[in-house]
């Protein structure tokens, strides 16, 4: 299993990309264009957390791209003051792949929506999730297509009446981290707009994993599908309802712990932490590919439960660095002679 | 290494008898090996200094069962002592391995042609197999042939008991026996097989040992047995002196892209899905990783051509290969390309359509396809080979056009060429075309305010400037929706996007690309006849023909469809008549008619395989008749 | 319900002028309901009896942050005395509700225009977003035309306080207030609005009557203050007799498929992916399941024809939808129904390109793809509407099309039909169409075998038979290899590849189709002026404008792209200069010189923006100069 | 949640589907074409257990409809004598999807190979999968691609040697079943084109379920992948690889059951039967998603162990059947009057 080998297990996700020691501020990272977003759309919140946290990478920002789809959010890239190209609808993933392929140096991430993502693109999501490319992948999943004016996506709920399904829509929706787990993501992680903190965390989580992280950000659209998560910003509702996950912690939450995850079957359940025996309680284990596809079923499409941050964080080879190891195989092992290479084995001369 | 002309000693007995050229056609089920044994007399014609093309003829993709029709496959060399355009049009000779190869081809072999037949094969079934009520070696259906019927089956199988061979292993080399007998019968060089034998079957020498040895047996069968009665000698053509190998189109254009790399200094992304006849550019290309070359099986053609764009973005040089089905999915992010100016090579190897069509046939119906398939006015440019060779000289130029104007360059090749080979005059690797680029490494603004303007043009190329990710200060954003002029801002205002979708076109319309040369010895011709793509061999071909005739004919072919070279206009306007022979329904003609005004008359055909070059002589003729008269 | 035409009353005092056309815009921030205003206005002007067409402009599809130029939208409308053609080249009274709105408007107006400002908006904060350095209200920048400002918000915030309302959705009303004043200022009928808005909001009685009272407040305004002396009449046009309606293109090409669907008894099937301009397609045919409609929106745009095509092989009436960029996604699709000869209806809604392009704004530049956009020889039929109402009729032609030949058929509307609205006189439903279909019931072998071939033809039409799964005894397989002729089965003969491949052809050459009608009303015309598309509005208009000035010239405007009408050739070879006005660069032109080598002369606008009358006018007065000198 | 609601559950697969009474044989589902795949093809033990099965079913014949995509695998309908189309590269599932929706009548399968399927085709079939479109697919898994004569495919192992990987593949592969299970299926079985009595049983089942029923089948290529199965082949390999199941019972293989399947941590693993307590034997449920997905990852690439039989088997909603349930209801709520469509609410009369 070359591919495997080839793979340099240990390489944290910005390994190869030139650092710079000159501090670096929120702004740095604001490009001169006008932000157009509808005022309160949630876009806005984690272009603002992600630009307040990119600095803490410290790194060079013309090695960082952001190349994005098309949809409100894939407007993203034109924001920032990196380098960044808004591509045509669905196909980020694959562009960013030939890119993250040639440039070992650049710290490469992708802007997309719950339809551009998961609808025309979910192709090349799947097989970049599987071939384990070094992207970060932000999916900004507002459950609503926005910027064609609000039809139904793969995420809204069966039912949902929008232009496109005045009698309610008929598809069973997506889970994009089940979907993710069963395409062999090797980084799967989710967080909502409006939590800047946990956000935050799991952006940096990503950015140190080498390899895919999908990254599923519920984001609020005030105008096609206002409040699809208010149930997870009401203070007392939240307290119910989300389950941060921490790897190596116990699956606790709610105010004072009050709820605890537990087994059940081969699934989960949730429990009052009081009444169960704390050895009950499901420590999170963020490599374990099962435990993460449970926690993905649990947090089901109404958010009764809503699990936030890392579902899954394994290394394994990504397709990048294994293909650039090839390269360099090849070049260890045979001197580039284009004139040999033209020549080949079998040549006859004509003498004047 | 490299064999030196000659050595091809005339074999005693046989009256020998001196031709200037030949065409052989080597016919048998898929699995008897005849795309080997015609790659085999090939390197000898080559190593023997013959002019020569060849026609691979493969049977459809899956493969039939054994000893049917389907499952027939395969292989036509024209050889001469004269530089030849064509694997010619029907066989002189016809070696047949079973019935259905010879219910396949008779039909091809003229009048008093030569049939070499494996009469092992022959039995009931095989015969009713392929509808042959009464076998045609007894009854006199073959008797317009000179027939030559030979046991190649048991002879191999006798000449090898020594080896101690299973009678099926034995059988197989029976291939070997045909090509040893074709090689006396036309005074071949044996070694170069010989030693090719040992190389493939290093691994295997019983089996080396047994190919070579029905090799011989076929040579010396010639040699002993009566049966025989004329060897026949195509001396070596006074080709351009210089050294030379045997080509196909894929492997050209694949050698060209790595070409490409190396003198561009770029590491080359291959973004691709495999597509009959594209594939083998793929195979090809994963084999020379040496050259800075990744090549990435994408999930399917729409993420290879993004791989290879988004690469292009990051500095590398972007290739994307497929097949019409292929150009098709590819098309939007082809409009990308063009809208965010990026350099990209689209090789599309045509095949026979519309839809799947005939996927390993030939065929030249994608140009307008090139031309014109993509939403909006999006122009590309079209760069198309003219023989298997020639693909490495178009790569470099389709290259070079992608490099210098920043644009996706589409090359199409076809069938015909891409399978098809010929002999190559290596070209000197120092003499090879200088494409280094130069990326952009400052800002540019015109207004001095320090800034970077993606779309800041170049005066004379009106190129656009290559900032690669990790340029300090040149941080910049491109995509899909109109920009403006020199910022590159997103850009609603109406002037400003006529303006710039008639800077794209003044672009492509702009690109340097040489005179078109015509073809036209006497100087009296009237008639000119217009080609582009694999039609070369056969016009070319056919105008000799014609002026062998007595008659004076033109003929000019065009690498370049768009933009076409500039002295076109003038040239058609000189001929009386102008005729465009195309696989397809007449493609170039409609440019070429709507360009120029010019009456331009179609010949079409869309049968999957190459024209003949005697149907191409009388369609000239009978025009030149019609303009003289 | 119906309105009879009439009861607009001539209000007291201010003097009344009578005018036979006026173009009023209203223009403000996305979020002032311009486009509500617009259609209601709209809707007065209809129902008074008026000829009209109208131009809505809406911003970039993302929201623009309030008050800033990118987040303008305007509504354009155009009512007349007189039957009229387009929505008008420039605005004689402009309404802005913001600084944004006027300074992105302004330059439209010409001098002595009107201008109506709400005042209320012009803050200094305002101002400077949009880059005024001073007030334009108060400098003697606006001195070239008739100003009214008005504090449409606070003379709204003020009527609506009795009803308690908060004084922010008080100030909503505006564009009500302002909808009142200018049906003050032409006399419209005033109760169909209020019914409107009653309907409107009958969920919010307190929104609907607050909105009433602003309108009522406007009209009021208007009546009892000085400050607009003259009111002005434009008489009801005598239009033909009949029942009419205010109709936009997507809806009336939505209601030719829903029409079709009745008119053919089929169930009809929409596969699509929704894209700007044409989801309102779908938005609209989602709402009629009643009529046997399944609406599936699907993965993207190739699932979407897919499904299409699943559904017509099913016997279903497949149709889907798209604009530009999901047409070059398509286009492997739609060579697989070329393949397999099965209907299916393709919707191209143009918009700006290439690439993402430009795509709230119109464009017709996708003709070439529509033509040529596949591999192979891939012919398919193009129909064109050109006016919003035509394209009900445009839809049911494309209909009978893809069902009497068995084929995918391109409909190729664009954005400026599909958002534009003019009244429709209502079909009668009896009279549309008979579009019922056969399906193939009985084996139809002609040896007489009992078998079913699905590749024979009608003589007639060269349509194969159209054999739905579930019929007992025609079970057969199609697919996109080439197909033997008769029997269906998969073919690599090459004989039959070319008979295919030019029968495919000739099936769509055969399509019957009117001749193309010529508008030459003096019948003196030396110049011919050639469109298809929405160009036909200003074309004709411009045509009625160069008569005006006493020359002549002749309009021929096309609804079939392919085939041609047969009598085109003959139309275009009787006049001295031909020229072809189009938003691309010259895509029909090519057509025509190719095909019937005629010098066609180009004259080409790729703005986003249809052609002004006034524009077009010029050109073609110039040319008839030009041939007459 | 109308879209539930509008489902018919209970409904059969076939239900709707024509029956005959004449009795049929394998044979009267051979169409006249000559099957031209290359001796020894695993594809024609799969034709002939499809031809054999197909009779059981006692359907009207010209109400069943093969639709393929392109590749070896995807010649499959010009051998049946039903009604078929031979679509293009990937794009079966949603060719299939139009003509379900619109014929409640016919019984659609679709035919597929591991290119078609999941590389070109991945996202119509993962599509296909959540709305539940009751169709049957065959996914013919050979992990290779056969008609374009031998290129890796998605579920080719990792460092596979082949055309147009000389130096090993780097793609780490899908496992097509965790895939479906991570899309939503309802329905997912696996069987081995040589072992017809369990192909015959899966078939089965999948034709009485109504929805999406994934078959994947394990299928050698001779010619480009020769072997590639070959563990499962040999009769003592496969007493402890193959891996069966029935739902509601135990999970045991081997000779004489020798081996069992047991709970390890969130996942599963083998243990000897004689050596675990019966009690922690794990039960099949076709239900348990989660079950479903831990059975999915103990079945490996590399063929360690192999499961087969249906992993996943539930009820829900079918999107063609809600479709048609829409259309009807509007049909009862309104009538057809195209007259009244095309006046509208706002109309007036020019008089003469
Ligand atoms: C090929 C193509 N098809 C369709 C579209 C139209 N389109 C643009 S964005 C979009 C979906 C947007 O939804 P999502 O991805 O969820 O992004 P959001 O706007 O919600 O952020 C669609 C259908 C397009 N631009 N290109
Ligand atoms: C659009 C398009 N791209 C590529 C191809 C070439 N192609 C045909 S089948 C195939 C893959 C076949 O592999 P698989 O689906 O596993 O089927 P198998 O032959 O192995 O049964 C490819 C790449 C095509 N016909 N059309
Ligand atoms: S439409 Fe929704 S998602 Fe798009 S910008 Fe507006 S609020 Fe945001
Ligand atoms: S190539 Fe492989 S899969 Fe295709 S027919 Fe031959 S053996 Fe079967
Ligand atoms: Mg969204
Ligand atoms: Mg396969």
């Amino acid at each position: 299993m070359t591919a495997i080998d080839l793979g340099l297990p240990g390489l944290g996700g910005l390994d190869g990309v030139p650092t710079t020691d000159e501090p670096q501020k929120a702004k740095d990272y604001k490009s001169d264009q006008e932000v157009r977003w509808c005022p309160g759309c949630g876009d806005y919140v984690v272009l603002n957390a992600v630009q307040s946290f990119l600095p803490s990478l410290g790194l060079k920002r013309e090695n960082i791209v952001f190349v994005s789809g098309i949809g409100c959010s894939s407007r993203f890239p034109y924001y920032m003051n990196t380098y960044g190209m808004h591509s045509i609808h669905g196909r980020a993933p694959a562009i960013a792949t030939g890119l993250a392929v040639a440039r070992p140096d650049l710290s490469v991430w992708v802007v997309t929506g719950d339809g551009d993502a998961l609808s025309i693109g979910g192709n090349h999501l799947i097989h970049t999730l599987r071939r384990n490319v070094n992207l970060k992948i932000l999916l900004f999943n507002n459950r609503i297509y926005g910027l064609t004016k609000g039809q139904y996506s793969p995420t809204s709920e069966e039912g949902k009446v929008t232009k496109s399904t005045p009698l309610g829509s008929l598809d069973h929706p997506f889970n994009p981290v089940s979907l993710a787990l069963g395409a062999e993501a090797s980084f799967v992680g989710r967080a909502i707009d409006s939590d800047r903190k946990g956000l935050t965390e799991v952006l940096r989580q990503a950015a140190e994993h080498r390899g895919s992280a999908l990254v599923e950000i519920y984001q609020n659209c005030p105008i096609f599908n206002d409040g699809a998560f208010d149930v997870l910003k009401d203070a007392d509702e939240a307290q119910r309802r989300i389950i941060n996950l921490t790897h190596g912690r116990p699956i606790t939450f709610g105010r004072d712990d009050e709820y605890a995850v537990v087994r059940d079957g081969f699934g989960l359940a949730v429990a009052k932490t009081s009444e169960v025996d704390g050895s009950d309680v499901v420590v999170h284990d963020a490599t374990d590919h099962n435990l993460a596809f449970a926690l993905s079923r649990l947090s089901t499409q109404d958010l009764t439960h809503t699990i936030t941050g890392v579902f899954r964080n394994v290394q394994r080879s990504t397709y990048d660095d294994a293909a650039r190891a090839q390269v360099e195989q090849a070049k260890q092992a045979q001197t580039a002679d284009l004139a040999a290479l033209l020549r080949g084995k079998d040549t006859w001369t004509v003498a004047g | 290494m490299s064999t030196e002309v000659g050595n091809g000693t005339a074999p005693e007995g046989a009256e020998v008898r001196k031709l200037d050229r030949v065409v052989i056609r080597f016919a048998g089920d898929s699995g008897d090996g005849m795309q080997l044994t015609g790659d085999r007399f090939t390197s000898e014609a080559a190593a023997f200094g013959n002019d020569l093309a060849t026609l691979p003829n493969f049977p459809a993709e899956i493969r039939a069962p054994q000893g049917t029709l389907p499952g027939v496959s395969s292989f036509q060399l024209h050889f001469a002592d004269y530089d030849i355009l064509t694997p010619g049009d029907r066989p002189d000779v016809l070696v047949a391995m079973n019935p259905a190869a010879l219910k396949a081809n008779i039909g091809d072999l003229p009048k008093g042609g030569t049939l070499i037949v494996n009469t092992d094969e022959f039995s009931k079934r095989n015969l009713t197999k392929v509808g042959y009520a009464s076998d045609p070696l007894e009854d006199d259906s073959l008797e317009a042939f000179q027939v030559h019927k030979v046991a190649m089956a048991t002879l191999t199988i006798g000449a090898l008991e020594s080896t101690g061979l299973g009678k099926k292993d034995a059988e197989r080399a029976k291939n070997m026996f045909a090509l040893g007998l074709l090689s006396w019968m036309y005074h071949r060089p044996t070694e170069g097989t010989e030693r090719f034998l040992r190389e493939k079957f290093a691994k295997k020498a019983a089996i080396a040992e047994a190919n070579i040895l029905a090799f011989r047996a076929g040579w010396n069968y010639g040699e002993t047995t009566e049966s025989f009665a004329t060897t026949y000698e195509v001396a070596p053509a006074n080709l351009n002196t210089g050294t030379y190998r045997q080509i196909t189109g894929n492997t050209a254009l694949a050698y060209g892209i790595v070409a490409a790399g190396q003198r561009s200094g770029l590491p080359v992304v291959l973004g691709t899905y495999p597509i009959t006849p594209a594939s083998d550019i793929l195979h090809e290309l994963s084999r020379h990783k040496q050259f800075g070359i990744t090549t990435l099986q994408a999930e399917d053609e729409i993420a290879g051509i993004g791989a290879a764009l988004g690469a292009s973005y990051g500095g590398a040089l972007g290739v994307t290969s497929t097949s019409g089905p292929g150009i098709a999915l590819k098309s939007e992010t082809i409009g990308l390309a063009v809208m965010t100016e990026l350099p990209l090579v689209v090789i599309d190897v045509q095949r026979g359509g519309p839809s799947t069509g005939l996927p390993t046939k030939t065929e030249q119906a994608d140009l307008l396809q090139a031309m014109f398939g993509r939403n909006g006015e999006s122009p590309v440019p079209v760069v198309a080979p003219q023989s298997p060779a020639d693909c490495f000289d178009a790569a470099l130029d389709a290259v070079r056009i992608a490099l210098t104007y920043r644009t996706p360059v589409l090359l199409l090749s076809d069938g015909a060429i891409a399978n098809g080979s010929e002999p190559w005059l290596i070209p000197d690797v120092d003499a090879l075309p200088d494409l280094s680029v130069t990326f952009a490494t400052e800002p540019n603004a015109p207004d001095g305010s320090g800034e970077f303007w993606p779309y800041l043009r170049d005066p004379k190329t009106l190129a656009r400037p290559w900032a690669v990710p990790g340029t300090p200060g040149l941080q910049h954003r491109i995509g899909g929706l109109e920009k403006a002029d020199g910022t590159g801002n997103i850009s609603y205002d109406p002037a400003n996007h006529d303006h710039m979708v008639r800077l794209r076109q003044s672009k492509v319309d702009g690109i340097e690309v040489p005179d078109v040369t015509v073809d036209d010895p006497s100087g009296a011709a009237r008639v000119l006849a217009v080609g582009w793509g694999s039609t070369y061999g056969p016009i070319g071909a056919a105008a000799r023909r014609v002026r062998k005739m007595g008659m004076h004919v033109a003929h000019a072919h065009l690498r370049h469809l768009n933009p076409f070279p500039a002295n076109l206009g003038e040239v058609l306007s000189r001929y009386d008549k102008v005729i465009v022979p195309e696989m397809n329904l007449g493609q170039l003609a409609l440019l070429l008619r709507a360009r120029y005004l010019v009456d331009a008359i179609s010949y079409t055909k869309v049968q999957g395989l190459p024209f003949k070059a005697e149907e191409l002589q009388n369609v000239l003729a009978d025009i030149i008749k019609g303009v003289e008269a």
